[in-house]
């Protein structure tokens, strides 16, 4: 066993902790609690901050150097990835666009493709956003219905897509569609395609939280060009598939490092309000602080296997259960030891500051239905790595 | 014995059903929470007054229906199902202040509370931070009262205040007096909690604690009552859905996990039926263990209503996150009542010290 | 809505209060922390303690008045039952008898078989088991096995039973047995069998307890007279699942008033302890005592039902599965409160007293296995209550 | 970076699981917990003093393996597996005590220890009602001892014992003292506690309190591996029965329900291993972390295992009620080290305290 980070790799870390503090302007909170913004100017906040970790070489450091890449290894995407969480940074307009569809494009996009689409995605002057789940293919995605038939060398869209993150503000979409109806996986390809067109309409989908960070996208026979296809006709599941398996030991340390933020500003909150001292606070604290510790030894169990070259084990099927159903345990405490006070919006003259608990209790409740529901993340669970039989 | 309610009580149930159906369904809810200033509508709650539901719980001579606790959490569990916004509870519990207060003052408010005249609101916590309410340090002194409140339901709107002061409770009225309010914005978009600074005119109610405490009992079992329906419809609206969608080629009922589930939230409503009907009852008879039963109502009835609440947003997957669908409206409600009324920890304890088993 | 008892139950209760004063020499957990005692004297208590009971006529109080019965009131056997869990009273050998084939003899039986059967089982002269259950069917119980071939008037009995409470005391058994290899609900009748014969072998099993209290019995041939067919040929599973549903309201109010004596001992030993001011023990100990009340609630609202001639609601059939999960609890946080010392076995010197904590831990793991598992009630309620299809 | 063990741990680890499957395989375990009177096999325990298993911590000057605090929990973890009954972990705390100390009383007890001949183990714990120890009251007073200890481990069977008096640790041993013993059997059959009264000739030895809490701290960290090892074995015999066992004519295995719950052991099993190997790896190196990770690791490990062996008996259905099948076999064993090492609730306790996130 060996759980050391190497003097490089706490280099690497130290060097990210500088750059953050001498580039972040504030917290990502600050910016939430001040009223004069408004959802356009946040979105903003985040491009530009985007813009600075490309700059600064931070952005698909893993990929060749061609693209933006340094070779940067799965250990060093990790470390970046728990400071970036840990200073409580905004988070990048292009997450999916960097996570998946740069991915995509390095293993099955034309050079095309590549020299077209991964500058200004790095850049943040394109965003990008994903159109995978539909109305009625949530929890089982290959029942997807989008159609994409043939025009010519093109091909025309039809259907419709949810939950495009950052829809709203986004310039391309890399969608999932049909162009073999029978074929329930092989007959699914990967597009992409220009939202500022005919035949395409974004509307903003309101949250729980009231904001509307999300789409859902109607496409009437909007074009997707031939040299927009990713891979062949027919390969979009598997190359869906394949990248939704990429980068994740960069995410293996990031969610116990946010949480770690999270929970210095509870308990700050307990001691500053008196109830520290309370045998029943401090076990509920002292049982998040344990799961959340048991989380970081599972990433890094995770991440040590990635860098061993070795496939992941069952640790690491098991992350986004443990991440998200904690996360709703964590903020129902907070607000249960915080009392109503955490309930208030942060722009509010009254609000305590800190991390917006109320945000996070709704937030929280996404988190186990997004990127595969608790439900079938345990379905996973018990087929593949328990090997149970479906009845 | 029975469980079920008698006539008259059941036909009061029925009614207000009817009239919530009519006149404030769901949907009025979610146009009340983002767009009316006050948060619900004193067009309903004029009519709420004009049919006698402010004086539910007065008995015929008072002018009131005389329909007890039992009355109360039958219409608090409808109006739970719609999460009917405004200050009802409040209303009630001013309602049961002023009835025990002696003097003119009293009940002339009282009159106007009745008639839908006048809103009157109890503002009795104080302290912003934690879980709990802090000590009350508002003063009365020479007919003057100074002091900060907190969280005070729908203050901003209130004509009148019953302000709870080292002294006792105190009558604060406008015109005369004013006060400054500034908005708590809690999870509960229709819930206008305000913050208040008070300095002007007040007088003194004669109240004893102990009225203060019933009347607080009373705000925990409306409470408890009310969660009681917000978990009641959040579980019929995702039997519903999970009957329509389908994942898998088959519906969401017919998986067996979700049914188990489906049987977990089920169980949490219906134990939350039988503590909160039986805590009423116990009131209206004034049974010995009444404060005991609605501590225990008001603890399991917080616990279970986030749970059932929270796995209704769950259960509908992705639309259960959007504001479009309503599984939300419930659950936010519920963390507005676990916090209020005595918080769940609260009631915890206070079940713990009025167990007759714990008794040394 | 009326809960309250009226003062004619208010009586029966505090008479029957009074009675089990003057006769209960020794609660049943004194009995058990005596060493002295084997298994065999302990159901020798147990036996005489049936017999004071059914010679102050409490047994069979709703049967007939020639059998034994007063036309005892749901309410008034709900009370008495209360009364018996509060008190720590020895349980009766006989409880199955009384409980199912009492029933099932009253309304399926011959007058000859009432007659036969229902005095020495009321008097505990003979001990009866119950052959339900088998090897390889659990929780699909209709999937039973045994067969009961004609031969002459008579049948021949050839299968295995298990978890036969009292088994190993047994003189007689019912059972359910195949005269019918394919009809799977209307092939299966209902026997009355005697075990002291050839072709009968009972075999204790150990429980994970240590005791042997029940059985499994295994017939080869096992003679089954023609008289002692219960109902027609056919018609075993319709009687086992009527007499399953028989006095519901007997058991309401017992477990929350059995589970009041042990929350007060535990308690008692919080106390004792000088552990009763923290507040995490208070918030545990307060959150059983939510718990147990909401069960009585619940139960009396199940009793109210009952008792007003109304079909059993939801609430009902919620029950086995909310005391069986709660004594789980239960045991679980006293283990945790009172520490080892409340592991220690009732007969050790150093034992703690009161409510051996380590054999409720135990036994309340068969709670949720036996009588439908909390398995098949969730199912149960899902089908019945929530009316969710079958995939 | 590497989570696998590396060679020579892993062929520590895969020649303790032949050794246990071929000397000790569970159904010996059972067998023991019901018939031997020591408890325990003290042939087995002579071949593993035999094999070095004593002195796995011990350098190699001192004649030990030097297979660390991740060795340790590699062999406990296989121990688990097999819920072996005996003194093992305690005979590891004892020499880790002894080694601490100067003198040739304590050197010659390690040498005795180490070979088989001596059993050693350490009477820490004071006072019999509560979760937690009590305060040390033993005393040391001219060279005699006198006291009480409790829950002492195999006290009737060992020749010595380090007893924890008010004035430090003092060595007590056989034939020159005696002790009196009184059995304490808890849940698990196969743990021979005792009730001990100390007054008899006895020796100080020079140990730090840092070393006290250190090896206490190895106790936490080795009944964390241990509950791993016992809940991994669960896992495994419960998803062979579920396999195998059919209701309404399919697997158990294939149910929706039992499989998701199914999938919620393996997590507690999953990350408890995660977390045991963090803690003891840690430990080795000597991170200033180590001791807040060894009571995360515990902690978790407690419920955790807990939480998977009830489950295990559960999904058996009837047959996990019986003697005869193995689940109680575990779920026992877990009962026990659930409250030893630092109950649940102290190591939650003491990660608030050591959390770097935590501090003021």
């Amino acid at each position: 066993m060996d759980l050391r980070f190497t003097d490089e790799q706490l280099q690497f870390q130290a060097d990210v902790r500088a750059w953050i503090t001498s580039n972040l302007d504030r917290p990502w909170s600050e910016h939430v609690a001040d009223a004069r913004h408004t959802p356009d100017s946040l979105v903003e906040v985040r491009r530009q901050w985007q813009k600075k970790l490309h700059e600064a070489g931070f952005l698909g450091m893993g990929w060749p150097e061609e693209w933006g890449g340094r070779g940067a290894t799965e250990v060093e995407q990790a470390l970046f990835e728990a400071e970036i969480h840990r200073a409580d940074c905004p988070q990048v307009p292009n997450f999916l666009g960097i996570g998946l569809l740069g991915p995509a494009l390095i293993h099955h996009g034309t050079e095309d493709q590549r020299r077209r689409f991964i500058p200004p995605m790095l850049s943040c002057d394109e965003i990008w956003c994903q159109g995978f789940s539909e109305p009625s293919s949530g929890s089982d995605l290959a029942s997807l219905r989008t159609r994409a038939e043939p025009d010519g060398e093109d091909f025309r869209i039809t259907g419709q897509k949810v939950w495009t993150t950052f829809g709203p503000w986004a310039n391309w979409i890399f969608v999932l569609a049909r162009t073999d109806l029978e074929d329930r996986y092989g007959g699914i390809s990967f597009f992409l395609v220009p939202i500022d067109q005919a035949g395409v309409e974004m509307r903003p989908i309101r949250q729980i939280t009231g904001e509307s960070e999300f789409g859902e996208v109607f496409f009437d026979g909007a074009l997707a060009r031939r040299e927009h296809l990713v891979g062949k006709p027919g390969e979009g599941w598997r190359i869906a598939m394949t990248v939704l398996g990429y980068e994740r030991g960069a995410a293996t340390l990031s969610n116990p490092a946010q949480y770690d933020g999270y929970l210095h500003d509870l308990i700050a909150g307990v001691r500053a309000q008196g109830d520290l001292e309370r045998a029943d606070v401090r076990e509920k604290l002292g049982r998040l602080i344990v799961e959340n510790e048991v989380m970081r030894s599972n990433g890094l169990r995770t991440l040590a296997n990635l860098a061993a070259g070795q496939a992941p084990g069952p640790e690491s099927s098991i992350e986004k259960i443990l991440w998200s159903e904690f996360a709703q345990r964590q903020s129902d405490a907070a607000l249960e030891l915080l009392g109503p006070q955490a309930q208030l919006a942060p722009t509010s003259r009254d609000a305590r500051g800190g991390v917006d608990w109320a945000y996070e209790y709704l937030w929280s409740r996404a988190g186990t239905i997004y990127s595969g529901s608790s439900e079938i993340q345990r379905n996973i669970i018990a087929k593949r790595v328990l090997g149970m039989p479906t009845r | 014995m029975q469980f079920d309610l008698d006539d008259d009580r059941e036909l009061l149930r029925s009614s207000t059903r009817d009239l919530l159906e009519a006149e404030a369904p769901l949907a009025q809810t979610r146009s009340l929470m983002e767009d009316a200033a006050d948060g619900y509508s004193k067009a309903f709650f004029g009519q709420l007054a004009e049919l006698g539901y402010f004086g539910l719980l007065l008995s015929e001579e008072e002018g009131g229906a005389a329909m007890g606790a039992v009355g109360l959490a039958a219409v608090l569990t409808e109006m739970g199902r719609v999460a009917l916004p405004g200050p009802f509870l409040e209303s009630v519990m001013a309602a049961e202040l002023l009835r025990r207060a002696e003097g003119e003052a009293a009940a002339g408010l009282l009159r106007r509370l009745l008639g839908g005249e006048a809103l009157v609101v109890w503002a009795d916590r104080e302290g912003l931070a934690g879980a709990e309410p802090g000590p009350t340090e508002t003063r009365l002194e020479s007919g003057r009262i100074r002091g900060q409140k907190t969280f005070v339901p729908f203050g901003a709107q209130a004509d009148a205040l019953l302000v709870t002061t080292t002294g006792g409770v105190a009558l604060v009225a406008r015109p005369d007096a004013g006060w400054a309010s500034t908005a708590l914005p809690t999870l509960d978009h229709a819930q206008r909690f305000v913050r208040i600074e008070l300095d002007g005119p007040a007088e003194l109610l004669t109240l004893s604690d102990a009225a203060l405490d019933e009347v607080r009992r009373l705000g925990s079992l409306g409470a408890a009552a009310t969660l009681l329906g917000l978990m009641d419809r959040s579980l019929e609206i995702t039997l519903a859905y999970m009957a329509e969608r389908e994942a898998f080629g088959a519906p969401l009922a017919s998986f067996q996990a979700l049914q188990h589930r489906a049987a977990d939230m089920l169980m949490k409503t219906e134990t939350t039926r039988s503590a909160v009907f039986r805590a009423a009852w116990a009131s209206d008879e004034g049974e010995p263990d009444a404060a005991f039963l609605v501590a225990v109502a008001k603890a399991w009835a917080g616990d279970a209503a986030r749970r059932v609440c929270g796995e209704a947003i769950q259960m509908h997957g992705g639309v259960g996150y959007t504001w479009e669908y309503d599984p939300h409206v419930y659950l936010k409600r519920v963390k507005t009542l676990e916090s209020f009324h005595g918080s769940t920890r609260a009631q915890i304890e206070a079940a713990l010290e009025r167990a007759p088993i714990a008794a040394e």
